[in-house]
């Protein structure tokens, strides 16, 4: 699989007189991972919902040589660009799985056909979505008894997870990941390092938005750094995590390794 | 000319009422995320108890008073019997129980009163002061000129202060701010209370031209929605615009374009005006926010 | 549970009761109507008799909440207890849609309705013991021509009521080649009829004509004089009203109505009127004494036919009868139904009380 | 793999609680067992105490209940049992804002700030039970020096605020009441390493001005490094405890409670 | 936690095609039922029932499945109506057709909404349905050359659908029933298919749906076009059993007797709205021959439904159980969650 290949070209998106994101660019290649880094309120998530299409932007987005810079954002994500949520989006009277298929057809959505097929329809596109699902869920390593569980009776790490899970539903070609990170314990940032890793390998392109640095470091293949709304740096991780500009706007000094901001000596990789 | 100033002083005056209820329903929403529409017929009940105290020989003022205090205490009891258990709920259930307590109250009356129509005494006259070929009366003066001043003491009230700071952020997320030591039924409570005192101050001008018959209350209540919604669900001063310009709307679609069509007209320009301002005119306090 | 005032065989002993529907507004805006047909119900059976030999009227109610549709149900609801006659609701819209129904099952329907189309539409089982409104205001519309008005103005309510009074008055007005410079109408929801008053002010015409409810008709009188209106005004029976008073205030003074009950027309009327006051606590209106009216129409028909004749047979009773006596004189019908010799009179208001003016046509 | 209550004890300083703190405004939770309505027991006997002055850390997995912890700490949960107390006064069915007027402050799971408000109405809005607007000028102008980057937004939406600027104003709100006893609910989530230094450094200040600080985080390396003493809470009951030193270096605190061993992907849930 | 999806979507559910036969199985049983079991005027009122369970299905579907809290039923319904009365009247088409047109039409104008909803939100969304709402009646009121304006209209000759009388309440049910099953089932089919899940997300969030490759207005203006589509059915057939209509049946009083339907049969459980639309039918009915005390009644009968009931009628025994429990927790606990 090859595909997946998204450039951001000159992106800018401003609110009322904030300038949030000013011309930023990044090449990203099928399977790889990139890491975009910055302080608070640099624009980040400003720039993932440029590229996904919540918020209105100047400049250029392709998938795969595709602009898809005039697509509404669910054109976006039917053709295969999915996102995470920062602080998931709560639907609380939801159940798990009932989020899950919500994920599912991102492809080829009819309603007209939908409609007049009605009656038609059996249980066996029930049934294949819930194992989807399961499998879904299993593949980040949740239990599949998650799946009648409310959404608001979950706890936030967890729930964290399922919105991955939920963007997986859709096989995406390009992943954007909104701090999947936080809010999850150790153990789970050890097993989503491998997720990362695993979906990486099978090709799927990821644009990982990050503060725990350590796990930037052991899954981002290049990163690129916002500080103001502006491409501070970009290049290989371990190069642009030494720069002295990026040290200063955003790691803090002494930040390489002294300071413990996770657990540093965990075994790496993960399947 | 004069015809147009006439429109609009009638419209303005009615508007003032107008946006007192909607007044209610802004303040009530901005705590609770309730619309309350039994408050029109809080204003009714109003001016029905005033009338009670007119027969039993009160002075017209301390009437009016006595009788707007009572509906405030019935807006606080059917707030604690009905509606406190409900806040939680998806927010259809509260909104539909506003319309029960609408019916109730209004059944209430007629047996209480009776349908036949009564007539209360205007707290001013209603014989018109002539103008240069414009009819104001004082009755008109007065509600002008009360609508404002309760305005502003609603604004001084909890425009800035504490409880106002409390009340927003309890219609935002209640269940965060008791973690600041706000008491949210307490503020739910007072601002149903104040909600049914605004009605009643506008039910005490205003129903002295429509007639008080127990019925009144479902128009009323749809008005003061329309002007909240208009001004902007939350927002003090949008409410009252939003009354004004729903008065003269009315007025003036009357006057120039059909008679027959004029609230037609009105809801047309409401519906034009939402979709350009989709929170309304000044609403924009609660909940307009990036949501990603 | 529907019919749970149903079927009440226990109701006075071993006489079977004789079933009268009355269906009226009893709840919202105009539910007072309810109240006047009780009270109607109440007079007339004191003074004619609440048994048929024996065998007590028993009256079986609904709410139409003056909703044609709602008109429909409940006569569907009523008729299934089997009535033997109907009185009408008040609201025109209201007859005009249970009449296809009560017709079909040849129950008759009294009425003190005043739309013209009651008895205009074919059906041999509506009775009208009230002056039409085409009746009334082809001499009202000439009084007002009379009076030396060239120019008027005509406010209505969009009820069928409204909308019939308003045409009538119109072609009588077209009769003597007078035509409103300008009409208007209003919801009878609404509540403020600025609009509309300014636009009868603007037009500057000689006298207005302003139709409505009674409470929406004495709205209408108050704000147009306190919008500075300064001409004649004139209206429906309506404006012969307590309630007309009551909401009007001090702007009823001078307001010329036309009506078919005014206590001091006859001596019978004044006597009525002072009964009806005594006993319930409020004058009469046109509307209570026709409910009246259509209650011992109902009664008389009833002693005619007998106490165990069917619906028709009370029908054909209604049809050859004759009733004086009454507060509006003699009540007797045409082949349509429609009432004989209607009584118009034109009236107004002074120092607080309605007066005759003149009397436009007369029963005999 | 469960966890058996009685095995935790580290340091062997398990807390006898009435008598092991004198101080008015120490915070004690004795054998609380709290649950959703309708649910089981999420805490099944959660016991634990924080003296003025000192920083207690609460670990576990997702879902082993941490934030419902806090959250009956601050009466925003019921206890079905066992009780809460601050100094010598019950919390027992008082209600979330008379705790929050005792002196309370809790930063709650996902920020939560009030999005249509402006920052500036959040932070005074956090300072509610504070009578004089002196007072909340003086604490605002203090909470300002600590959170400098919240100056500047001031008068925009809570809500137009970034993730991490957002986490900030939440601190910053809850230290507008002045509390005498603090509680954080994972309040590092989404803060840059150089912010997330700041935030530590403002707790250990305020320990060392003698208020309460009760600290949830998922961070077990970072946050024992500054704390006095640590909890790890297992399937809703308190695993381990201990000094944070000791628990810093214990294995059993990674492997057995935290789970950090890539074979064990069985995660808590439900 | 037991997985109560609290009547939200896809729940334990029968294979589709033993689905349908159920359905199949219960619309012809109560076809064949009602009339011997339900007699005289209640006959009339289980019609009615029927035919407000229709339009109440339609507005789950929109204000259940797409979260549109719509008062714009009524006025769809009274589309419907005038569009089968109009259409008989003028040309002479089966029933079935102008039954037809009448479902578009009410789909057209409760796609309208839909069209607003794209744009207003939330609680303004409500006054713009009132706006529909009301522009609807004031039409229907004001034109009265096409509407009969307030007089309201009635059909020129009795229409006859395969010979059955549908103003007769007990051959009504041989018409409405079988309609209202398949109504049901379309619903039933509507929320468990694409669209049905695709509006879970959009009812809930709409930048979720975005994301998740789900167009938000295009869904929510399909579930008022299919909402519509049923409340025009249920129009028609009220104007057939009827044999009258007039503007005034249908404004805010009946917009909000639908949604009392939705809300107490549980927000989005068709079941529920149906027990809900004969429960409240039957109480509405029943009033009309109690002058006295009909609106307090009904009035009470609201707001104890909903503090009791919300949840759906069946949970009424445990909301009332909760109550207590809530009032006796008064005093021992903090805010209740
Ligand atoms: N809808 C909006 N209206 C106004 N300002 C906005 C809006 N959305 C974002 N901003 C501003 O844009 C800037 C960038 O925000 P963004 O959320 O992209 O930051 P971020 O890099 O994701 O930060 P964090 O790491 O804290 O999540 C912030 O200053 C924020 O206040
Ligand atoms: N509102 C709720 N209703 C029912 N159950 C809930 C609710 N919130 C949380 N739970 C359940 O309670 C348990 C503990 O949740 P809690 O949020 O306290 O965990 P946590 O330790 O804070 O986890 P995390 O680190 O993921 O935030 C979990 O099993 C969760 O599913
Ligand atoms: C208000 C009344 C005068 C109405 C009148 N009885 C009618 O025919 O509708
Ligand atoms: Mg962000
Ligand atoms: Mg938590």
């Amino acid at each position: 699989m090859t595909q997946g290949a998204l450039s951001i070209d000159g992106l800018s998106v401003h609110f009322g007189g904030l300038q949030a994101l000013r011309g930023v660019s990044a090449e990203i290649t099928p399977g790889s991972v990139h890491g975009l880094l910055g302080p608070n309120g640099s624009g980040k998530t400003t720039l993932l919902n440029a590229v996904c299409g919540f918020v209105r932007s100047t400049g250029r987005v392709c998938l795969d040589g595709v602009s898809l810079t005039r697509a509404p954002a669910y054109v976006r994500a039917r053709s295969g660009l999915l996102r995470t949520f920062q602080s998931p989006k709560l639907v609380p009277d939801l159940t798990v799985e009932e989020l899950l298929r919500v994920g599912e057809h991102p492809r080829g959505f009819r309603p007209w056909w939908l409609v007049t097929a009605l009656p038609l329809r059996d249980s066996r596109a029930r049934k294949s979505g819930q194992q989807r699902a399961l499998a879904t869920l299993d593949l980040l390593g949740l239990d599949g008894s998650l799946l009648a569980v409310p959404i608001r009776d979950l706890s936030q790490g967890v729930l964290k997870m399922v919105d991955i899970a939920r963007a997986l539903m859709a096989d995406p070609k390009v992943l954007l990941l909104d701090e999947p990170s936080s809010g999850m314990s150790e153990a789970e940032i050890a097993r989503l390092r491998g997720h990362i890793l695993e979906l990486a390998r099978r090709g799927t392109t990821l644009l990982l938005v990050e503060h725990n640095l350590p796990l930037v470091r052991a899954v981002c293949d290049r990163v690129t750094v916002l500080n103001l709304g502006e491409q501070l740096t970009s290049g290989p991780t371990a190069d642009v995590l030494t720069r002295p500009e990026v040290v200063e706007a955003f790691l803090g000094v002494g930040a390489d390794g002294s300071v413990p901001n996770a657990v540093q000596e965990q075994p790496g990789g993960g399947p | 000319m004069t015809l147009l100033l006439q429109t609009l002083v009638s419209g303005l005056a009615a508007g003032v009422v107008y946006g007192l209820i909607a007044l209610g329903f802004s303040l009530v929403y901005r705590t609770s995320r309730v619309i309350n529409f039994a408050q029109g017929d809080l204003a009714v009940l109003a001016a029905y108890l005033a009338y009670t105290l007119r027969q039993l020989g009160w002075p017209v003022i301390v009437a009016c008073v006595v009788g707007v205090l009572g509906t405030g205490v019935v807006a606080g009891i059917l707030e604690r019997l009905a509606l406190r258990p409900l806040y939680r709920r998806p927010g259809a259930v509260a909104i539909l129980c506003t319309v029960g307590l609408a019916i109730v109250l209004e059944a209430c009356i007629r047996l209480i009163w009776g349908s036949l129509p009564l007539s209360l005494p205007s707290i001013a006259s209603t014989s018109p002061w002539h103008l240069g070929g414009l009819a104001i009366t004082p009755l008109q003066v007065s509600m002008f000129v009360v609508g404002l001043a309760i305005a502003v003491m609603v604004t001084l009230l909890i425009g800035r202060t504490r409880s106002g700071r409390a009340m927003r952020g309890c219609a935002q997320d209640p269940e965060v701010v008791v973690l600041f030591g706000v008491n949210v039924d307490a503020l739910y409570f007072s601002s149903f209370v104040i909600g049914g005192l605004l009605a009643g101050v506008a039910g005490i001008l205003i129903i002295p031209t429509l007639g008080l018959t127990p019925d009144i209350g479902l128009n009323l209540s749809v008005l003061g929605f329309s002007a909240a919604v208009l001004g902007g669900l939350g927002s003090i001063w949008g409410a009252l615009a939003g009354g004004v310009l729903v008065g003269v709307i009315t007025n003036v679609a009357a006057v120039y374009v059909s008679s027959s069509y004029a609230s037609g007209f009105v809801y047309l320009i409401m519906a034009v005006i939402l979709l350009v301002r989709v929170r309304g005119l000044f609403g924009d306090e609660i909940e307009a926010v990036r949501e990603v | 549970g529907c019919g749970s005032s149903g079927s009440g065989t226990s109701a006075s002993g071993s006489s079977s009761p004789i079933i009268v529907g009355l269906v009226q507004p009893y709840s919202g805006a105009e539910s007072y109507y309810g109240k006047y047909a009780d009270n109607a119900w109440t007079m007339a059976m004191a003074k004619y008799g609440s048994k048929i030999k024996g065998h007590p009227i028993k009256l079986v109610k609904g709410d139409s909440k003056c909703d044609p549709a709602t008109a429909v149900s409940v006569a569907h609801k009523i008729l299934a207890q089997k009535p033997v006659a109907i009185e009408a609701p008040d609201c025109s819209g209201d007859t005009l849609a249970m009449l296809p129904i009560t017709t079909a099952k040849k129950v008759p329907l009294v009425s003190e309705n005043l739309a013209p189309d009651i008895t205009t539409k074919g059906s041999k089982y509506v009775w009208r013991v009230q002056a039409s409104d085409a009746a009334t205001n082809k001499l009202f519309a000439k009084y007002i021509v009379d009076q030396g008005h060239k120019s008027i103005g005509v406010i209505n309510d969009t009820t069928s009521y409204g909308v019939a009074n308003a045409a009538t008055l119109v072609s009588g007005l077209a009769k003597s080649a007078v035509k409103p410079d300008v009409e208007a109408t209003y919801d009878i929801a609404a509540t403020d009829y600025s609009g509309q008053i300014l636009k009868v002010k603007q037009a500057n015409v000689e006298a207005a004509y302003f139709e409505g409810y009674d409470l929406q008709e004495g709205n209408l009188v108050k704000q147009a004089r306190s919008l500075g209106l300064t001409m004649p005004i004139y209206g429906p029976t309506t404006a012969s009203d307590g309630t007309f008073l009551k909401a009007a205030g001090d702007a009823a003074e001078g307001v010329v109505f036309a009506t078919s009950f005014l206590p001091d027309w006859s001596s019978t009327a004044t006597t009525f009127a002072k009964d009806w006051q005594d006993q319930f606590g409020y004058p009469p209106n046109m509307d209570s004494v026709g409910m009246y009216q259509a209650a011992v129409v109902t009664i008389k028909a009833l002693q005619k036919a007998g106490p165990s004749a069917t619906a028709d047979d009370v029908n054909r009773a209604i049809k050859g009868l004759t009733v004086s006596g009454l507060p509006e004189g003699a009540v007797s019908f045409t082949s349509t139904g429609d009432l004989a010799h209607p009584l118009v009179m034109a009236g107004t208001w002074q120092g607080g009380a309605t007066k005759l003016v003149k009397i436009l046509a007369k029963p005999e | 793999m469960s966890a058996p209550s009685s095995a935790g004890s580290v340091s062997g300083d398990r807390i006898d609680g009435r008598h092991a703190i004198g101080a008015e405004s120490g915070l004690v939770v004795e054998g609380v067992r709290v649950g959703y309505p309708g649910g089981p027991d999420v805490l099944r006997g959660v016991s634990l105490s924080v003296r003025p002055g000192e920083l207690v850390v609460v670990l576990g997995r997702n879902g082993a209940g941490k934030t419902t912890l806090l959250r009956a700490i601050s009466g925003l949960l019921p206890c079905r049992s066992g009780e809460c107390r601050i100094g010598t006064a019950s919390l027992r069915g008082m209600r979330a804002f008379r705790i929050a007027r005792r002196g309370l402050a809790h930063v709650p799971e996902g920020r939560r700030v009030i999005p249509g408000m402006s920052v500036a109405d959040n932070l005074r809005l956090g300072a509610f039970p504070i009578a004089h607007r002196r007072d909340v000028d003086d604490t605002l102008a203090e909470v300002l020096e600590l959170f400098p980057s919240l100056r500047r937004t001031l008068s925009a939406r809570a809500g137009t605020l970034s993730g991490g600027q957002q986490q900030m104003l939440a601190i910053a709100r809850a230290l507008m009441s002045r509390p005498r006893v603090l509680l954080l609910d994972e309040p590092l989530t989404g803060l840059a390493p150089v912010i997330q230094d700041d935030v530590m450094a403002t707790l250990s200040r305020l320990r060392a001005d003698e208020r309460t600080i009760l600290l949830v985080e998922q961070n077990a390396a970072r946050s024992l490094a500054i704390a006095d003493r640590g909890v790890v809470l297992v399937e809703g009951e308190v695993g381990l405890e201990g000094a944070a030193s000791t628990l810093a270096t214990d294995p059993r605190v990674k492997e057995g409670y935290l789970g950090i061993r890539p074979e064990d992907n069985q995660p808590n849930s439900s | 936690m037991t997985p109560d999806t609290s009547g939200l979507g896809v729940r334990r559910s029968w294979p589709h095609d033993l689905r349908l036969l159920w359905f199949v199985i219960g619309t012809v049983a109560v076809t064949v039922l009602a009339p011997v079991i339900v007699t005289g005027p209640n006959l009339l009122t289980f019609d009615l029932a029927v035919i407000y369970a229709i339009a109440a299905i339609g507005l789950n579907v929109i204000f259940g499945l797409g979260g549109l809290l719509s008062v714009a039923q009524a006025a769809v319904m009274a589309v419907g109506a005038y569009a089968v009365v109009l259409t008989l009247n003028r040309f002479h088409i089966a029933v079935l057709l102008a039954l037809a047109i009448a479902c578009v039409l009410g789909a057209v104008t409760s796609g309208l909404t839909g069209l607003i909803a794209i744009r207003i939100r939330s609680h303004y969304f409500i006054l713009a349905s009132v706006a529909l709402a009301e522009g609807v009646v004031l039409v229907i009121t004001n034109e009265t050359k096409l509407t009969g304006g307030s007089n309201g209209v009635g059909f020129d000759g009795l229409p006859t659908v395969f010979g059955l009388d549908p103003s007769d309440p007990a051959q009504f049910v041989l018409i409405g029933v079988p309609l209202a099953g398949l109504v049901w089932y379309l619903a039933a089919c509507l929320r468990e298919s694409r669209l049905g899940v695709a509006l879970h997300a959009v009812r809930s969030d709409d930048y979720l749906a975005l994301a998740s490759a789900i167009p938000a207005s295009r869904c929510r203006l399909w579930a008022t076009v299919i909402g519509g589509a049923f409340g025009g059915l249920a129009g028609g057939l009220l104007a057939l059993l009827d044999g009258y209509i007039g503007p005034q049946s249908f404004g805010l009083t009946t917009a909000v007797l639908l949604l009392l339907m939705v809300v107490f049969g549980g927000a989005s459980s068709n079941g529920g709205t149906v027990v809900a639309a004969i429960v409240l039918t039957a109480l509405t009915q029943g009033l009309l021959t109690a002058t006295k005390v009909g609106d307090l009644v009904y009035g009470v009968a609201i707001v104890l439904l909903l503090v009791f009931a919300s949840g759906g009628l069946a949970g009424l025994a445990r909301g009332a159980f909760e109550w207590g429990r809530r009032r006796g927790h008064r005093s021992k606990t903090g805010q209740s969650t």
